[in-house]
């Protein structure tokens, strides 16, 4: 192991360096997946938001429907029918949802649109319960990413490894496809000035249904890496993952794609590391803790830009 | 809006009013389980039970006179704040006894419910000591956690020679903590062996981190008294994560879920349960067929025919409700209390009598079986007997 | 005794990079109406903001009524950033929130309107006299607080009187035309009780018939409450009339002051507003 | 018509509907749902009505109704459960550290004011926040104190996160009916007072607001602790009408449930909340129910009506109502009688006038 000698320093004997390894090696590893799926989750979060001022309340729910696609779709079609299909309707319901649910409200209170999200994820989880009928569906074992794998000492799903080099992947992509497109400068342009983007002729409603799609488009990839991992799916799968990425989004600083993925990294490690430490009652609460502290300290996040209120 | 809003009220009430007509020859057992949260695959294959021996068993003599059942069926959303509403349902459709609930906790809360209307209520599974402790209305056929705990705690001594268990039991969950402690209560006192206990949150998807902490604390034993849900989770982490530490589980995961999240995998999986299937050939033949016949029935029984324990204990539950109902000689709820102490019962569960304090089943014996992870089903391993 | 009722010493305000104001130092005497002029984006608001404590100056210090009221150096990240002049010259830090500074005697009022526009005329005016009345929140609740409540009420109402606006109590403010609710805003700011009252663009939007009257409105308030008036506005024939003194800015900067007089012949104000001379 | 006739006039009012509401339970057998729906929406009411005082009368968006039902709930169980019972309650903890208990009322009033301290010592870092960041961050707040009341080392104080039960509950409708009345009442007072006042004035501009004099941070620190404080009772109402006490029960859903009752009734205004309170509950665990068995009108079996469905029509009910109903019941208005009165009166004036 390349990290022995450093271990090896002073007085620790030989053997403690591979044990602890092996020992703490698991939960980061635990740590950096669920971070990966956390920030794909949280990119949609964070565009949203940067561009609508909205906390998409929903976008853990089209999370859970996505992984719900997948288990009846998946039942009676083969896997390059299922996953293509399950990456479209997705992105489909993230349109529809924008166009019905929030659309109407663009000139209504923040507070209306807000409690709109809050609407649509009550009425999600409670039609996936209905289908459902509340029974737990057991998520579609994905050829490949869901096989074992040994890393060192530790074996894990192949998922694992996949998650953060995807992650990292589609992030890259995104921040093309924002800075060197003319869609991604017009989404950039409604993101800084929402109302002069609209006077000099963006069609801001193209704009924002662009950001929806390509949110829920990552939510859907997130869900396959996500249920892969942890492959039982109920009405409330999303709302947890959801707050989560949101608190990531927050952390990194809201309207930042790079911030929202290292944040979502930080928070699904220190997670791992909270119950690594025995601290398991607190996991969840930890991260709203740690939420609560960054708006506190730096409401703006890690990278996000100061924004005065103009009086 | 408001005149709209004014005439769906009024057409809603109207239509609540006008559906629950009752036949002059009734007789209404209600039944109070979860069919939605997290007990909701539970509480569906223990109502299974129930509706099979109903339609076993649609009439009831009471006094002479030859009565229709009818099941009342509410869902509690395994919620301790909607159950009291869904109990006062039941009570106002004039139940004469009810049935459940699987989990405790919501059985507790509504309790009052039942014990203001004067209805007894018969607990099918739920197994915590404080649904009929110190009451006289809430009976129970099922064994208790303080027995299922040691039970499981001596079973992990004899036949892992466990001296060091990992407990993993879900917060705010009564069951689960409650069976955990037991089981940790005659696991260190009793047995003199070492528990390492941890919790999970509600809506905890990754179980990685858990079963590491196992690992690295060189436990015996997992024991995880968690409902399916959860389960399929721990059992795919297990699986991921290629531990061969036996895991052990209460009641709970004697169910198709576990088996199906199981199957074609290296893990070691043992549960205690009320029941074993094949213990009785001719219910098992009988219930199989009549789950097959609808795909209502196949699909709240998890997709296939594995007889869970929990609908065997409601198959018995309604005839216990049905053996008191011809003892009262009467359809009256108060009645039904009084003559429900005395109820004596064979069922496919074995013998049901009830103790003269708390109303509970006197059970001392737990069947225990694993998961057959190749065929997909459960091997009998063998009865545990109370110590 | 100087006699100013408002004394600036050295304010700085640099956000970031850019330094909105510039080393601004200014006095406003009693019972005079002083004006602050400048092109668009000189940083008049942001002076007033600093003084109203709004923002919190990155570099120095405000008396009223010459008590030291605010004061600041640069500190933190500004520390390193700062571009501006005298950064050695403070060392306390003096903060004030905005209604501390209202209690002292300071009321202001918007560039853009600010009413509390889902409440009547009369709610707008009676807001202003909750913080100086003696009252907790359950004596409040319990009405035990009636006499406190009734001289609320009544002196709201003599000034709406006054402000001959008592038919238009009971109208919804975000309702009512531009005008009328340019007025409530300081009819508004004088129910607090100031000494010395910050306009904001009072005429902004305004017609020369309603500067004329908005002129002679003004100067009847100051004779009438005894204030002091220290003003942003771009009607030159406004300022012109009815301002003792004027200051002047640009960038940030204050490049002149005097009298109406010296500052419209002043070369560098006329250079400032070349071909910006605004709606003047 | 005068403002004395039209409080005297709502005062009978609200006696009459107290003497309707008490009659019913007379009449009604003891468990009819009506009577648990009335019971629940009367909590809800309370809890509604609090959450508005912050919601829509200070405008500050907070998510942490269920943290504060949760602490009010647990201080109200804490300290009313008999010292007899402690034992088999706190079978896991030795019986528990408290033993001593108080009566109902004091009980109330404690879970309060325990509530509003916790609310006072988040509202120190949290509402310096803007609208949706408040959100989120009381809305995790509440998560904290529900993992913190499991923490099973506060067991001999919180049971852990087993059930806490025992302690004193009501019978009759008439306890939670006159309690919710009196808060509510107590709430309108503060409503129509200075402060509330105040209150508005922040909600709508703060700037303003604070230009006037009106100290911020103290004003919705304040209406953050009454409204915390009322949620609170309404907390231990809730506990009463379950009869236990489980930290699981107060999940972010809840608040959204309130939230959604509040936008229903009408963000501002109190009788608004009330109402949609008693409609809320009403529909969702009563009226709506029918939709969740099969039902055959002769042999044709009615599509869709399985378990779930109600909860299904019932989102989507809530959802026109926040798309196209946005101001809700009643708006920003009070049901009033003096309100009825005029609207009569135009009505009748305006037909003489075309005579």
């Amino acid at each position: 192991m390349v990290l022995q000698p450093f271990f090896c320093k002073g007085r620790f004997k030989r053997e403690v360096p591979m044990d602890f390894i092996s020992k703490n090696l698991p939960y980061l590893l635990a740590g950096i997946s669920v971070g990966g799926q956390y920030a794909l989750i949280a990119i949609g979060y964070t565009m949203v938001y940067g561009i609508l001022r909205l906390i998409n309340f929903a976008h853990g729910d089209i999370f859970m429907v996505a992984a719900l696609v997948m288990v009846y779709a998946s039942a009676s079609f083969p896997l390059y029918v299922t996953i293509p299909l399950v990456l479209v309707s997705t992105v489909l319901i993230g349109f529809i949802v924008e166009r019905v649910a929030y659309k109407p409200l663009r000139d209504a209170p923040r507070m209306s649109i807000m409690i709109s999200a809050i609407g649509v994820s009550y009425l999600l989880q409670n039609l996936a319960l209905y289908i459902t009928g509340g029974l737990a569906q057991i998520y579609p074992s994905i050829p490949l990413i869901s096989n074992s794998v040994s890393i060192g000492p530790a074996t894990t799903k192949v998922v694992t490894i996949v998650t953060p080099v995807l992650t990292v992947l589609l992030v890259i992509l995104l921040m093309w496809l924002i800075n060197h497109t003319k869609i991604g400068m017009a989404m950039r342009a409604v993101a800084d000035d929402f109302e002069t983007s609209r006077l000099m002729g963006i069609k801001i409603n193209s704009v924002i249904s662009m950001t929806f799609i390509i949110g829920s488009f990552l939510a859907a990839v997130g869900s396959l890496l996500y249920f892969t991992n942890y492959a039982s799916v109920v009405p409330t799968s999303g709302a947890m993952p959801g707050l989560k990425a949101f608190v990531a989004a927050v952390f990194g600083g809201i309207g930042s794609i790079p911030g929202a993925m290292i944040g979502a990294f930080i928070i699904g490690i220190c997670e791992n590391i909270i119950k690594g430490l025995g601290w398991t009652t607190f996991s969840d609460a930890f991260t709203f803790a740690l939420l609560i502290v960054i708006l506190v300290v730096k409401p703006t996040g890690l990278f996000g830009e100061r924004a005065t209120d103009k009086v | 809006m408001k005149k709209l809003a004014a005439a769906a009220v009024c057409a809603v009430t109207a239509l609540a009013c006008v559906f629950p007509v009752s036949a002059a020859e009734t007789v209404k057992i209600g039944v109070y389980e979860p069919a939605s949260g997290d007990n909701g695959a539970g509480g569906k294959q223990e109502t299974l039970g129930i509706q099979y021996a109903n339609s076993v068993c649609p009439t009831v003599e009471i006094g002479g006179t030859e009565y229709n059942v009818e099941l009342a069926i509410v869902d509690n959303e395994s919620s301790n704040e909607k159950g009291p509403t869904a109990a006062s349902q039941l009570v106002s459709e004039g139940v004469s006894v009810v049935l459940g609930s699987y989990g405790s906790g919501v059985s507790i809360a509504a309790s009052d419910i039942f014990e203001q209307a004067g209805v007894p209520a018969i607990g099918v599974t739920c197994t915590n000591p404080q649904v009929t402790e110190g009451n006289t209305h809430y009976f129970r056929i099922c064994f208790l956690d303080p027995f299922q705990g040691t039970v499981l705690a001596n079973f992990a001594a004899e036949n892992f020679d466990a001296d060091k268990a990992y407990v993993l039991t879900k917060l705010g969950d009564d069951y689960s903590v409650g069976l955990g402690y037991y089981f940790q209560d005659a696991f260190e006192n009793e047995l003199g062996g070492e528990v390492v206990a941890e919790t999970f949150p509600e809506g905890n998807a990754d179980f990685t981190s858990y079963l590491t902490t196992a690992v690295n604390e060189g436990a015996d034993v997992i024991f995880a008294p968690t409902s399916t849900e959860a389960a399929q989770l721990i059992i795919d982490a297990a699986a991921a994560q290629g531990i061969n530490i036996p895991i052990l589980a209460g009641d709970t995961w004697d169910s198709n879920v576990i088996l199906n999240a199981a199957k074609g995998k290296d893990l070691d999986i043992y549960v205690t349960t009320f029941y074993q299937e094949g213990g009785n050939e001719e219910f098992d033949a009988n219930i199989k067929e009549w789950i097959n016949s609808d795909s209502t029935n196949l699909a709240n029984n998890g997709g296939d025919d594995t007889v869970a324990a929990v609908t065997a204990m409601g198959y018995d539950a309604y005839f216990v409700a049905l053996e008191a109902l011809k003892a009262a000689g009467s359809t009256d709820p108060a009645a039904v209390t009084e003559a429900i102490w005395d109820v004596t019962y064979t069922g496919v569960t074995g013998d049901i009598k009830f103790d003269s304090v708390d109303g509970d089943a006197a059970r001392d014996a737990a069947y225990v079986k694993t998961a057959n992870t190749e065929t997909g089903a459960w091997d009998f391993v063998g009865v545990q007997q109370q110590k | 005794m100087s006699g100013n009722i408002l004394r600036a010493e050295n304010i700085t305000m640099q956000f970031g990079g850019v330094m909105a104001v510039d080393n601004l130092s200014l006095e406003v005497n009693e019972g005079e109406i002083v004006a602050l002029i400048g092109p668009n984006g000189a940083g008049k608001t942001t002076a007033f903001n600093c003084i109203t404590g709004v923002y919190e100056p990155t570099n120095g210090c405000v008396y009223f009524c010459d008590e030291l009221m605010l004061e600041s150096y640069p500190h933190g990240k500004m520390k390193r950033i700062y571009q501006g002049s005298n950064a050695a010259k403070y060392t306390k830090r003096v903060t004030l929130s905005p209604d501390k500074i209202t209690k002292l005697g300071i009321a202001r009022t918007f560039q853009n309107i600010r009413l509390f526009s889902s409440m009547t005329v009369f709610e707008n005016v009676l807001i202003a006299k909750h913080m100086r009345a003696k009252q907790n929140l359950l004596t409040a609740a319990f009405r035990l607080n009636y006499a406190e409540e009734n001289r609320m009420r009544r002196e709201a109402m003599e000034l709406l009187e006054m402000q001959n606006m008592a038919h238009l109590k009971n109208e919804i403010a975000g309702s009512l035309p531009y005008g009328i609710q340019r007025r409530l805003e300081i009819a508004r700011a004088l129910a607090t009780d100031p000494k010395l009252l910050l306009l904001d663009e009072p005429a902004a939007g305004m017609n020369p018939q309603e500067t004329q009257e908005l002129t002679d409105f003004i100067r009847q308030i100051r004779d009438d409450y005894h204030l002091t008036i220290f003003m942003i506005e771009h009607h030159m024939d406004l300022v012109m009339q009815i301002s003792d003194r004027i200051y002047v800015l640009d960038f940030g900067k204050l490049i002149t002051h005097g009298t109406p007089e010296a500052v419209q012949n002043d070369q560098r104000v006329i250079d400032a507003y070349l071909g910006v001379s605004e709606d003047a | 018509m005068s403002k004395k006739a039209n409080g005297i006039i709502s005062a009978l009012l609200l006696l009459a509907l107290f003497g309707l509401v008490l009659m019913l339970e007379r009449t009604l057998p003891p468990t009819h749902i009506a009577l648990t729906v009335l019971k629940k929406g009367c909590i809800y009411a309370l809890v509604a009505v609090s959450m508005n005082l912050l919601n829509g009368f200070t405008g500050l968006f907070s998510l942490g109704q269920a943290g504060f039902m949760l602490i009010g709930a647990y201080t109200y169980g804490i300290l009313t459960i008999p010292v007899a019972d402690r034992a088999s309650v706190y079978q896991y903890f030795d019986g528990g550290i408290v033993q001593f208990s108080v009566p109902v009322i004091v009980g109330l009033i404690a879970a309060g004011i325990t509530a509003a301290f916790f609310a006072w010592l988040i509202g120190l870092p949290v509402l310096r926040l803007k609208s949706d960041y408040l959100a989120i961050a009381t809305l995790g707040f509440a998560e904290i104190i529900r993992a913190f009341f499991q923490w099973d080392k506060l067991g001999r104080l919180t049971n852990g996160s087993n059930l806490l039960r025992k302690f004193p509950t009501f019978n009759s409708i008439a306890f939670p009916f006159l309690v919710t009345v009196v808060c509510i009442g107590i709430m309108v007072l503060i409503i129509n007072s200075s402060y509330g006042r105040a209150f508005r004035a922040i909600r709508d501009d703060e700037i303003a607001a604070e230009a006037m004099g009106i100290n911020l941070a103290k004003h919705k620190r304040m209406a953050f602790c009454i409204s915390s404080f009322f949620a609170g009772v309404g907390g231990a109402l809730l506990a009463m009408y379950q009869t236990s006490i489980q930290a699981a029960t107060f999940r972010s859903s809840m608040t959204y449930e309130i939230l959604l009752i509040v936008v229903i009734g009408g963000i501002g205004s109190v009788t608004g909340s009330c109402i949609a309170a008693f409609l809320f509950i009403a529909s969702s665990e009563w009226w709506l129910r029918f939709l969740d068995t099969e039902m055959y009108i002769g042999s044709f079996k009615v599509p869709l009506l399985r378990t779930g469905f109600r909860k299904v029509v019932f989102s989507v009910i809530v959802m026109a109502v926040v798309l196209f109903a946005r101001r809700g019941i009643m708006g920003d208005r009070e049901f009033s009688v003096a309100g009825i009165y005029n609207f009569f009166k135009k009505k009748f004036g305006r037909k003489e006038a075309a005579k």
